[in-house]
């Protein structure tokens, strides 16, 4: 029993986002048509997007925005508080985490962009998406094929 | 961050992201992927992570989703797999 | 103005981009002298970095100021290696840049060439950024903006089989970068810190040191950077992407992406773990330097089967991998300073082989090596410096390939690594065969081999204008290449032989760099002599 | 008396026919223009050796430094000119001259085609002797080892036909395949054990340090059969096979430069990398003597049933090299100088013979002994000299291979090998029996009859052209002139085996 509560239940999050990221993998690897494995690209860059937002989750915090009725800032009126020191990290979710996802995110999508541009220029060439009978037309070489 | 919500929102992840790569209709598909969207966007604004999770939203949901359907519009709708 | 020389050096390509975008969107002509100008500065620029660490030791600039504390701003961090990679990043852009004048197909100036050179330039910035960065997540932001970049050059040729090899590369590749990026992020989670630095101060500890999410982080970056630099098993994307590239994408992404990565494995082994740390246990750097050799052996191997000359000089990078991960992988310095200084060679050499293959490829009219007939006679000069990028590959002395042979042969013997030694003279004698097979074909092409009795005697022997025509007349246009093409070709072989004449000065600033370099206990003999 | 003297002249002379490539590609155009240069490049560069003849003959060391740092700590680009290097420059700078008039002769007689390509490379090709011979680290030795391998690949193949394409490849497979192979890793051992240092001194650069026998023995072995160019038995077959090539490259490069060359790096090997009393405290050098002293045995036999006379030319050559090689692994004072007195006598003996068969080539387009009957009526000057030549090659009295082959006896005995002793004796009766009959058959047969006369036949009565007869008959008698004053030979040899 202790396996589930010492391994399985704390551990949740880091257990969803790496089934998540084999699920996207394999489909990457396995999937015949090109839109199925970008589709599972896009699968496997949101699963790591997850594993960084779970490490900045923290106990019963707040999400990392200071507003007025924040404990903090309503002490900071009084002369008493030390400006600098206001905020307890205790109470505050990691922000720093979610910086970096903003940027992976922008990522993922013009990666996802990018791609998708080239197979419909693929699309246009071979006529088809499925990667079974490019490689067919390939083999069979043809003029436009082989310049 | 409530321990329960989040398992049960990690396993709908889960099922449609199967689902997502399983079905043949690739406008099917793409629908799938945009409700998987939504649901991580969920799940982070439940784990605190807001700009984060609105972020996912209006990209991973909306922007990936229009590309997909702009693409499926000029490719061709039905995969093999 | 001086103490923004690593800002300089990557804005300028920025900016460059982004005027093409708006003074010239259609018209290539006016392209141009924007690309030039911008990687000029920026040339200019690493250059003067160069001398400065020379003389007064590495240069850490912190983006926006955020000095202290440590670690909220991003670092450049300059030392002996990468200035040295810089200059050479920066020399590869300008003459590629000349070299794809008329666009990305060397065809008829397209209103492509504008594109093209934004992504060009782009491009230069990542790989700029990546060898300059001492921030372990800015790392992953450039390597995607490099990796972005090369996708869409690939992808930008004419013939159907890029744009298929393109989609391949963006799967594999983002692969590679997201398994970077979640080696950081376990990094992060352990220690707390993103800067290279603070990370090194931290894995320092003994406690941390011992972690398993270390471990973990080590070898999911490991994974993802031998996933970009193409190492062996890794490299099913590189072959067709180089092959069937446009010609002047290939000029910039071969001689440089694979290396750039290679340089990201050996910053993150020596400055972000520690020699110290990675080669705590003797086991892994014998099994690497066995992948190495692997990979060695089948990159020769696989070239030596190849029929096209471009597919052939691609299968060849990824042999030259396997020499600089074996180098760094030694754990000793000489072997340090050889996959260091091969980096450097190796770029050179790649750079004059694929311009020269380009050239070649174009005016044979197809890639197959047996349709090279007579071209040496046809452009002597073109053939003079494939010959020295080819002499390079085999490791004949005045060239840089030589003495990266040299210093690598040199660690392998210290280090008692047989295999890998065997490894590198058996490549070395299956490139003399690959290139004296061209240099045969090209060599001999279709004079009367009958004797030489009967042709029409005259004083001086070379064949007669009308004979020459006879050769001439194979399907590629028979145009002699454009100044503007061969200029550069000239510079990089020259540059392979600077390379290896100068390569004493470059190895007394790598050893300098290592010397200074933090390490821990194990890896004394690393810092050694 | 300063031992050493630091001064450029070594650089000017390699880069006196490197320099002149250029040139005579530029004159490409202009046939005669071009010879002319080729004559003065090696006018000049003789000259160049000979200014350095008077330091190095008492006993001084010219030295120079190219490039400092070029290896890493220890290993610049650096000359250094001692008695063995100046000997075997010589040989190398003054038969050069004799060979390009001979090659005009020849080329023009034949009509051959891209004859700028051809003396271009010819030029370069005898920079990098000049530089193996100045050689003044191995690393500067294997620069130039290499250089010269790669520049004479065109020259093997000008004809550019089948044979030309399948003899180039064989002599490239066996000439860099075993210098990356063999010489490559040696070289670098040599590089580690020492430290970093692989400058040629007074004694041996591994005298210094601890090398076991079990190593000496492989870092010899690799070093010997990693200069193949010393044509040793298993790595021999590239000589034949280049014979493919036209005559004027056969006679410089196959009878001296090349092969020399290999030879020289061997003696290097030898007496700068090992030491002498390195070699013999160790004893590994008997091995390399089984080996050159059965490449003699098989190599005479087999030259004795080759009807081709290049061929049969070819394989006395690699005799001719085990004999100096063998010399050299007796380890003993008077057999080192007279392997390195060989080195002369051999060059000037074979040059004549390769000389006559271009000249006979060219007179009558005949390449085999058996069609040799009574040439001696239609050609008497060149087959006199061809006599000459085989009398020194196969080491009589009239000519300058006798001392070498006596110095070498004399060594052998010295060195109480009485079984390499019988080597070299019947090895010298093998030559007679190989070179005899074809004089006896130009002299005493009867002509048979004059049949078809390839083309090149138009000058005077049945002999080759004046340009090919005066070379063969110069070196004819310089091989003779050599008997009679072989003092110059004597004391450059002496001067390296003097402390020994």
């Amino acid at each position: 029993m202790d396996l589930l509560n010492q391994y399985l239940i704390p551990h949740f999050n880091y257990w969803a986002y790496v089934i998540l990221m084999m699920i996207g993998m394999h489909a990457m690897i396995v999937k015949n048509n090109l839109i199925k494995k970008l589709i599972g690209m896009s699968i496997f860059q949101t699963a790591i997007i997850l594993f960084y937002v779970s490490i900045g989750v923290k106990e019963g915090a707040d999400i990392p925005v200071l507003h007025h009725h924040a404990p903090e800032v309503a002490e900071s009126h009084t002369p008493a508080a030390d400006p600098h020191h206001a905020v307890d990290p205790d109470h505050y979710a990691n922000p720093l985490p979610h910086v970096l996802m903003l940027t992976a995110i922008v990522v993922g999508v013009s990666t996802l962009g990018m791609a998708l541009a080239i197979s419909q220029s693929i699309y246009k060439d071979f006529d088809t998406l499925e990667e079974n009978e490019i490689l067919a037309k390939i083999k069979q070489g043809g003029p436009g094929i082989d310049v | 961050m409530i321990v329960a919500f989040d398992i049960i929102i990690l396993i709908f992840l889960v099922i449609t992201a199967v689902i997502s790569l399983r079905v043949r209709d690739l406008l099917g598909a793409t629908m799938v992927l945009s409700i998987y969207s939504f649901l991580m966007c969920l799940l982070w604004a439940e784990m605190g992570a807001v700009d984060v999770a609105f972020t996912e939203a209006a990209v991973g949901a909306g922007v990936s989703t229009v590309f997909l359907i702009a693409t499926i519009y000029h490719t061709r709708r039905h995969s093999s797999d | 103005m001086s103490e923004q020389l690593p800002a300089i050096l990557l804005v300028a390509p920025l900016f460059g981009a982004l005027l093409i975008g708006v003074a010239s969107p259609g018209d290539p002509r006016r392209a141009f002298p924007i690309v030039l100008l911008s990687l000029s500065i920026s040339l200019a620029a690493t250059v003067a970095l160069l001398t400065k660490v020379v003389s007064s030791g590495p240069v850490d600039y912190f983006l926006g100021g955020w000095a202290e504390p440590l670690g909220i701003g991003i670092q450049l961090r300059v030392d002996g290696i990468n200035a040295l990679i810089l200059v050479f990043i920066a020399l590869i852009g300008l003459l590629t840049a000349i070299f794809s004048y008329r666009g990305p197909d060397d065809g008829e100036p397209t209103d492509k060439a504008p594109l093209f050179y934004i992504l060009y330039l782009l491009l230069c910035v990542g790989l700029l950024g990546i060898t300059i960065t001492g921030d372990a997540f800015n790392v992953f932001v450039l390597v995607e903006i490099a990796s972005l970049t090369s996708y869409g050059l690939v992808a930008m040729g004419s013939s159907p089989r890029g744009t298929l090899a393109a989609f391949n590369y963006i799967i594999m590749g983002t692969i590679g970068a997201s398994f970077y990026l979640l080696g950081v992020g376990y990094l992060y989670m352990r220690t707390g810190a993103l800067n290279m630095a603070q990370i090194h101060s931290l894995i320092a500890l003994p406690e941390v040191a011992a972690s398993q999410t270390i471990l973990v982080a080590f070898l999911l970056i490991l994974v993802g950077v031998w996933i970009k630099m193409a190492f062996f098993p890794l490299y099913g994307w590189l072959p067709n992407a180089y092959t069937y590239c446009p010609s002047g994408a290939s000029g910039i992404l071969a001689p440089l992406v694979t290396k750039v990565s290679v340089y990201v494995m050996i910053r993150v082994m020596l400055s972000v773990f520690g020699a110290g740390w990675v080669f705590q246990s003797a086991g892994w750097s014998q099994t690497v330097v066995w992948l190495a050799v692997i990979a060695i052996l089948a990159g020769s191997f696989i070239a030596l089967a190849q029929v096209e000359l471009k597919k052939m000089l691609s299968y060849l990078i990824v042999a030259e991998v396997g020499y600089m991960v074996g180098g760094a992988w030694l754990a000793n310095h000489w072997g340090m300073v050889g996959a260091i200084y091969h980096i450097l060679a190796d770029a050179a050499m790649t750079l004059c082989l694929f311009l020269a293959a380009n050239i070649f490829v174009k005016h044979a009219g197809g890639g197959r090596i047996d349709r090279l007939e007579g071209l040496f006679r046809r452009m002597p000069v073109v053939a003079g410096a494939f010959v020295v990028g080819a002499l390079s590959m085999i490791g004949v002395p005045p060239t840089g390939g030589f003495f990266s042979k040299w210093y690598l042969i040199r660690g392998g013997i210290e280090a008692g690594q047989w295999p890998f030694v065997a490894a590198l003279i058996l490549s070395s004698l299956v490139n003399a065969v690959l290139f004296f097979r061209i240099f045969e074909v090209a060599h001999f092409g279709r004079k009367p081999a009958d004797g030489h009795h009967h042709h029409p005697p005259h004083a001086d022997g070379e064949p007669s204008p009308e004979q020459q025509g006879t050769i001439g007349e194979t399907t590629g246009s028979d145009r002699k290449p454009r100044l503007t093409a061969v200029a550069p070709l000239v510079a990089a072989a020259a540059l392979v032989l600077l390379v290896g004449i100068f390569s004493g000065p470059i190895v007394e600033i790598i050893r300098g760099a290592l010397q200074g370099m933090p390490h821990v206990g194990a890896a004394a003999p690393l810092i050694g002599r | 008396m300063p031992t050493v003297i630091h001064s450029s002249l070594p650089l000017w002379a390699c880069l006196a026919s490197l320099l002149a490539a250029p040139v005579i590609v530029l004159f490409g155009r202009e046939p005669t223009l071009r010879e002319a240069t080729t004559f003065a490049a090696g006018l000049l560069k003789f000259g160049l050796v000979l200014a350095m003849l008077p330091w190095v003959l008492d006993g001084r060391t010219v030295e120079y430094t190219l490039i400092e740092g070029i290896g890493g700590i220890h290993a610049p680009i650096r000359f250094r000119v001692d008695g063995l290097g100046m000997l075997f420059a010589l040989v190398a700078s003054s038969l050069w001259i004799v060979t390009s008039l001979y090659a005009v002769g020849y080329m023009r007689g034949l009509h051959e085609h891209s004859q700028t390509r051809f003396f271009a490379f010819f030029a370069i090709s005898l920079s990098a002797t000049l530089g193996v011979a100045f050689a003044g680290n191995l690393l500067t030795l294997y620069l130039f080892y290499e250089m010269l391998s790669l520049s004479t690949w065109p020259l093997v193949t000008h004809h550019q036909d089948k044979e030309a394409r399948s003899g180039g490849r064989t002599y490239l497979a066996y000439l860099v395949g075993t210098s990356i192979g063999f010489a490559l890793p040696a070289l670098i051992y040599t590089w580690v054990k020492t430290g970093g240092e692989i400058s040629f001194g007074p004694e041996g650069i591994l005298a210094s340090t601890d090398i076991g026998p079990a190593q000496g023995m492989i870092l010899l072995l690799a070093f010997v059969f990693g200069f193949s160019k010393a044509g040793l038995m298993p790595f021999h077959s590239w000589l034949p096979a280049a014979m493919v090539a036209p005559t004027p490259v056969s006679a410089l490069l196959h009878a001296v430069a090349v092969v020399k060359v290999g030879v020289f790096c061997v003696i290097r090997v030898f007496t700068g990398v090992f030491g002498v009393d390195l070699l013999s405290r160790l004893g590994v050098a008997t091995v390399i003597s089984w080996i050159a002293g059965f490449t003699v045995l098989a190599s005479s036999l087999i030259a004795m049933s080759q009807d081709n006379l290049k061929r049969r030319l070819a394989f006395s050559t690699i005799g001719q090299l085990a004999y100096i090689v063998l010399g050299v692994s007796l380890l003993s004072g008077h057999a080192v100088q007279g392997s390195m007195m060989h080195i002369a006598m051999h060059a000037f003996g074979k040059i004549t013979l390769f000389f006559c068969a271009g000249a006979i080539f060219v007179a009558t387009g005949r390449k085999y002994v058996s069609q040799l009957d009574g040439l001696g009526r239609r050609m008497p000057v060149t087959m006199a000299a061809f006599a000459i030549g085989a009398l020194s090659v196969t080491g009589l009295p009239p000519t300058g291979g006798l001392l070498s082959k006596f110095y070498l006896v004399w060594g052998a005995a010295e060195a109480h090998q009485p079984a390499l002793l019988a080597v070299y004796l019947i090895s010298s009766v093998l030559n007679g029996v190989y070179f005899f009959p074809i004089i006896h058959r130009a002299f005493f047969r009867p002509p048979i009859d004059a049949g078809e006369d390839t083309p090149g036949t138009g000058c005077c009565a049945g002999e080759a052209p004046l340009a090919c007869v005066v070379p063969l008959s110069i070196t004819a008698v310089a091989s003779v002139l050599l008997f009679f004053f072989p003092g110059l030979l004597y004391d450059l040899s002496a001067l390296m085996t003097g402390g020994k």
